[in-house]
């Protein structure tokens, strides 16, 4: 995957607090990201609040924390489109959050690394197509004020261990922090483990190093399998009514509450739109009632509503 | 056909006097000499120490009823044993006792003979053997069976490295009433 | 954390001759539908994965063979599209070794229930276990003798009301993998009928695995044990399964409680052991000189 | 056992369990599955022994019902399979022959009898279990029950087992008494080429028309064969032609019908027995197993001395040969069932005869078998009489 960056200037601001996000799922250590930004940010001494979600790890879940420091900080949390930083830890996640990225002046710092998240898709149905990862790097770059989406974790696998890819980030952030380098240097050893101290510092380095080399050369990408032509998902629900026996199983355990009884008590589908194909439904039916079949089709053959009810 | 076409053999003593592998030694000499043989014993749970016998119905032909009504010749290797064939024993049949271990025969319209059987068995240096002992003495009382078809049949019997063994001891007993 | 931990694997449907998506339709004798079991039984659930596991594993329908005993859990042979065989009360798996050791080709799956299993059968599923014959035993534990209407089970929770317990279930109960496993079941796990997805992949670890495999599928009486004891809807009970289950995805990871026996999910045990016909069979030949 | 020198190498000396055994395998036995018990112990070693010499499978189960269960099984798979008891054991092999009954499948149980009820008399001879054999499980059904009364006969009457089991799609029991299941006999076993052995008659043609439990013209269904493509149900519950479950009374009463006349309507194949002196006999004695061979000594004793005695030995104890007998007893001034229980077989007797002619028995149940002067005793009794 082609690294790609985009200049930028400072990002902290002097006057209101600072806001940096930093996602990334389970296990890839956004915790310990956060946590040297708000001692930094200690060591200014400025006000912090960082809010986090976090113990997905064995899920393979999302992860994210939300640091503000400034003079005075009252929320924890930052709001839609306040975000001065986002930076992801993998690919995708960081898409999923740029929407909290300030418009006009935000930086947007990520690795290409993707994992694609089991459950974390809007679109449940496995091997479907995973629509906001579809843009290239390029594109997402491009759509933001300042970006810097280094290959990070190549980097790392590169220095000798994978796990260090958090670390290039912060080299990259520090870059774009008004905090002083020896500061970064002098809290990085509180937060790593002291075996790996040593190459934490050198990825450090090569995090800061990267944003002062050139622009690599665009080349095309294909990392991301993308439809040939626009392509979405017909999911269609066939509903055996005749076999239905009511227990209501399938209505209340929707996440999408897309099922309901009818005045006979069988199932029907009451909320097509709503309905992503997830087959839980089909799954905990203990009378075999419903089927649930999913097809990608051209957009063009798409019916009126998402998901179509097939009576039988 | 009738039971006067054939005879009965009884051996009868203790459990582990090896009355059953001598009625097998005994059943595998007579079928090679093409007669019938039918042979059963007594089956309890208590095979050692308790009452022990193993019976040979011969015939020319397969007996009609192949379970034992009369005997025509009976070992007793110990007198508990006694009991169990009184009243059973036909006339002019023969009966062969140990002289030790029965010292008090039964007696009646039958031939009695008591003979040094385990004495002789201890002499060959296994008291295990007084039951081919015994066959050997049988046999050449009852002239139903020669020593040489007797021996053939030890020898298909008996694993191999008991088997000269069981033969000195079947001569032994053969010799014990020849002499 | 990378997508190979994703247990969940539903194909798509065949574009390029590639092998079709499950569809229950094609597994099931569509002509005894709908089927006899009561409204929110979980044992329909744990069929569907059963299913699904079979479907995925490519397993042909003639060569699959479905051995029930007596009770609710019993009649689902039936339904399966498969030689099918609904033995007596508590035996299936001394059938389904006999059909085994005759059949050392099919693929032999037992469905068995608490009482089936544990109680009457509880004999031949040590046995079983012991013998280490490659069959998949399937054991649904709804907790209380349904098909007769009701009654204490050998895992029927404490203090549970049945209509042999009027006062209150006071008998400790079975921990059926605990035993399966103790007497040499080389692959035991437990999954509840919620985590679909996961009793699937557990069924499908066992079915693959040689040797003789137990998998306690932790199903829903609802109409019976669920109403004398108003443990709530069909969906309540379903949902309730997850307030202590926390599923798996690792294969490692240590489980919570469920019910009341603090019992784990997943796979709990796999081991490697001889299977008996192939053991028995080398054996023979070894000293027959073939 | 090792073949007697000197004489034809079919010329044996066998014991009759294991004859039972080496007449199972002759008959196509390929599965055994058994549990230990007294006095049929043997019979379960032998197979031990000759079932892996023929590709064939030995399992000791954990008991008399899984023993019963697999056997059963290994019959569904479609392998000839046998298995062996006594008493105590075949009581708890019941429910399952029930079920070998309903779903029709062919297997054999030998049942070696020793004193009874319960423990009883393990080591001692009895011929206690006739009506077991015969209504041993619940509910109306039919059975075959084979009593041999040698070692020969038990060689050819397992395999006689085996034939019928196929044929007519159902368990066989083989019963017989300790005293015969012990007994070491001279026998002739037949060279294996001229055993005649029956094969189960398989399912053909399209399986989408294939109805599992629809008879062919003689009243039995052919048998699918798993992986043959059938993909039938076997259950023990009354089934339709289609294998599947009902309870209309119209429909129960034809497929149980079926069942029963399975049996009934093959009794001439079926039914066998032997005739001793028969054809003038004033005293008919109907006897089977040890009993039948006391009894046979009996008949001989008696014609030496002028009495006119017969003896009818039924091969098949079920179904019993009722037309034999009655025409036998037309002629006969007095029926007697000598046989080693307190009276069981004589209540089929009674009932067939009908108070045409007085029937009497000789009973023993202390463990002892009928001796001959026994029965000639009786015989005498009365012709004086």
């Amino acid at each position: 995957m082609n690294a790609k960056k985009k200049s930028a200037k400072s990002v902290v601001a002097v006057s209101g607090p600072t806001n940096v996000l930093i996602v990334g799922v389970g296990g890839q250590g956004v915790i310990m990201v956060s946590k040297i930004l708000a001692r930094l940010s200690q060591m200014q001494g400025l006000q912090v609040k960082q809010s986090e979600v976090h113990g997905m790890a064995k899920r393979g879940g999302s992860v994210f924390s939300h640091i503000r420091f400034g003079e005075e900080v009252w929320s924890p949390t930052i709001p839609m489109g306040e975000a001065d930083v986002v930076l992801g830890l993998e690919w995708a996640e960081g898409l999923r959050w740029l929407r909290y990225l300030k418009p006009g002046s935000g930086t947007f710092i990520s690795d290409t690394k993707r994992i694609v998240p089991p459950f974390s898709c809007r679109d449940r149905h496995h091997d479907a197509l995973h629509g906001y990862a579809h843009h290239t790097v390029a594109e997402i770059v491009k759509q933001v004020p300042s970006a810097y989406a280094p290959n990070a974790t190549g980097m790392a696998i590169e220095l000798g261990n994978e796990r260090v890819a958090n670390t290039i980030l912060l080299g990259v952030l520090s870059t774009v922090m008004d905090f002083p380098a020896e500061d970064w240097l002098q809290v990085l050893p509180e937060f790593v483990p002291p075996k790996t101290l040593e190459t934490n510092l050198k990825a450090f380095e090569a995090g800061r190093h990267w944003t002062t080399q050139p622009p690599v050369p665009e080349v095309q990408e294909q990392a991301v399998p993308q439809p040939q032509a626009p392509m979405r998902r017909q999911v269609s629900l066939e509903i055996t009514g005749e076999w239905c026996k009511s227990c209501d199983i399938c209505v209340k355990m929707c996440p999408e509450r897309c099922l309901a009884l009818d005045d006979h008590q069988i199932v029907e589908l009451v909320k097509p739109n709503a309905c992503t194909g997830c087959r839980v439904c089909e799954w905990l039916c203990p009378d075999f009632v419903i089927a649930v079949h999913v097809d990608v089709v051209p957009l063009e053959a798409v019916s009126a509503d998402t998901t179509t009810e097939v009576r039988i | 056909m009738s039971k006067t076409d054939g005879y009965e053999i009884r051996l009868s003593g203790t459990g582990g006097q090896g009355l059953g592998l001598g009625g097998k030694m005994l059943a595998a000499a007579l079928s090679s000499e093409g007669l019938h043989v039918a042979q059963s014993q007594s089956y309890e749970p208590t095979s050692r120490g308790g009452m022990s016998r193993s019976d040979l119905v011969v015939s020319r032909q397969t007996a009609d009823y192949p379970l034992a009504t009369g005997l025509d010749y009976l070992l007793i290797l110990d007198k508990r044993a006694i009991s169990i064939s009184e009243g059973m024993i036909n006339k002019d049949a023969v009966v062969l006792v140990d002289e030790e271990l029965v010292p008090d025969p039964p007696s009646g319209h039958f031939k009695v003979h008591a003979l040094p059987l385990s004495r002789t068995a201890i002499s060959l240096g296994n008291l295990r053997v007084t039951n081919v002992v015994s066959l050997g003495a049988l046999i050449a009382l009852g002239d139903f069976c020669s020593i040489e078809t007797m021996e053939a049949a030890i020898k298909q019997v008996t694993p191999k490295k008991y088997a000269q063994m069981n033969l000195d001891a079947v001569r032994a007993g053969y010799e014990l009433v020849q002499h | 954390m990378v997508e190979s931990a994703m247990p969940l694997k539903i194909r798509q449907k065949s574009v390029d001759g590639a092998r079709d998506e499950f569809e229950i339709r094609d597994y099931l004798r569509l002509d005894l539908f709908p089927h006899f079991l009561c409204p929110g039984c979980g044992h329909g659930i744990a069929l569907r994965a059963l299913l699904w596991a079979i479907h995925d594993l490519d397993i042909e329908k003639d060569q699959l063979a479905i051995v029930s005993g007596i009770g609710c859990s019993g009649r689902l042979s039936a339904y399966v599209d498969a030689n099918t065989f609904h033995t007596t009360h508590g035996r299936p798996l001394a059938f389904a070794a006999g059909l085994k050791l005759a059949r050392p080709d099919l693929h032999v799956i037992v469905i068995t229930g608490d009482g089936d299993c544990l109680a009457i059968g509880g004999n031949h599923l040590i046995h079983a276990a012991r013998r280490n014959l490659d069959i998949t035993c399937i054991m649904m534990n709804n907790e209380v003798y349904g098909m007769t209407g009701g009654q204490v089970s050998p895992t029927t929770s404490l203090d549970r009301f049945t209509t042999t317990t009027p006062m209150g279930n006071q008998e400790p109960g079975f921990d059926a993998c605990a035993l399966a496993k103790g007497a040499g079941a080389t692959f035991v796990g437990r999954e509840v009928t919620l985590q679909t997805t996961a009793l699937k992949n557990l069924m499908q670890e066992g079915l693959v695995h040689k040797g003789f495999s137990f998998v306690e599928v932790i199903s829903d009486c609802t109409e019976i044990y669920g109403r004398k004891n108003d443990l709530g809807s069909s969906p309540e009970m379903v949902l309730s399964q997850k307030r202590s289950v926390l599923p798996r995805f690792d294969g490692t990871a240590v489980d919570k409680p469920f019910r009341a026996g603090n019992w784990e999910t997943g796979i709990l045990s796999r081991q490697e052991r001889p299977e008996y016909y192939s053991a028995y069979r080398a054996h023979c030949h070894k000293v027959l000189g073939k | 056992m090792s073949p007697v020198p000197g004489n034809s190498p079919q010329l044996q000396s066998l014991q009759g369990n294991q004859a039972c055994a080496l007449g199972a395998i002759a008959a196509g036995c390929r599965l055994f599955a058994g549990y230990p018990i007294t006095p049929s112990s043997e019979i379960a070693e032998r197979m031990s022994k000759e079932l892996p010499r023929v590709d064939g499978v030995f399992v000791q189960m954990e008991d008399e019902i899984a023993s019963m269960a697999a056997c059963l099984g290994g019959s569904l798979g479609g392998v000839k399979s046998m298995t062996a008891t006594s008493g105590p054991g075949f009581s708890l092999k019941q429910e399952n022959i029930g079920y070998g009954i309903q779903a029709e499948i062919p297997c054999v149980v030998i049942n070696v009898m020793r004193g009874g009820p319960s423990t009883g008399m393990p080591t001692r001879p009895a011929q206690g279990d006739v009506m077991q054999a015969r209504w041993g499980t619940h509910g109306d059904h039919p059975i075959i029950v084979l009593t041999p009364s040698s070692v020969q006969e038990i060689y050819q009457q397992t395999i006689q087992a085996f034939n019928f089991s196929e044929t007519y799609r159902i368990p066989v029991i083989v019963l017989y008494d300790e005293a015969i299941g012990h007994l070491v006999d001279t026998v002739e076993l037949p060279d294996p080429k001229d055993i005649e052995t029956t094969d189960r008659k398989w399912a053909t043609g399209p399986a989408e028309d294939y109805l599992p439990y629809a008879p062919d013209k003689d009243g039995i269904p052919p048998m699918p064969r798993p992986g043959d493509g059938y993909r039938t149900h076997t259950t023990g519950l009354t089934h339709l032609e289609t294998g599947f479950p009902t309870q209309v009374p119209d429909d129960v009463t034809r497929v149980t019908s079926r069942l029963l006349d399975k049996i009934e309507n093959h009794r001439d194949e079926i039914e066998q027995y032997e005739l001793l002196s028969c054809g003038d006999a004033d005293i008919l004695i109907v006897a089977f197993g040890i009993t039948a061979r006391a009894s046979e000594r009996a008949v001989n004793m008696a014609r030496d001395k002028g009495i006119k005695a017969g003896l009818l030995r039924p091969v098949t104890l079920w179904p019993f040969p009722e037309k034999a007998l009655q025409e036998l007893a037309g002629h006969a001034k007095h029926v007697l069932v000598p046989e080693m229980n307190a009276g069981q077989l004589i209540l089929e007797i009674e009932r067939l005869c009908a108070g045409s002619v007085p029937v009497s028995g000789i009973n023993r149940f202390d463990g002892e078998t009928i001796k001959p002067n026994e029965v000639l005793a009786k015989i005498e009794e009365l012709n004086n009489g």
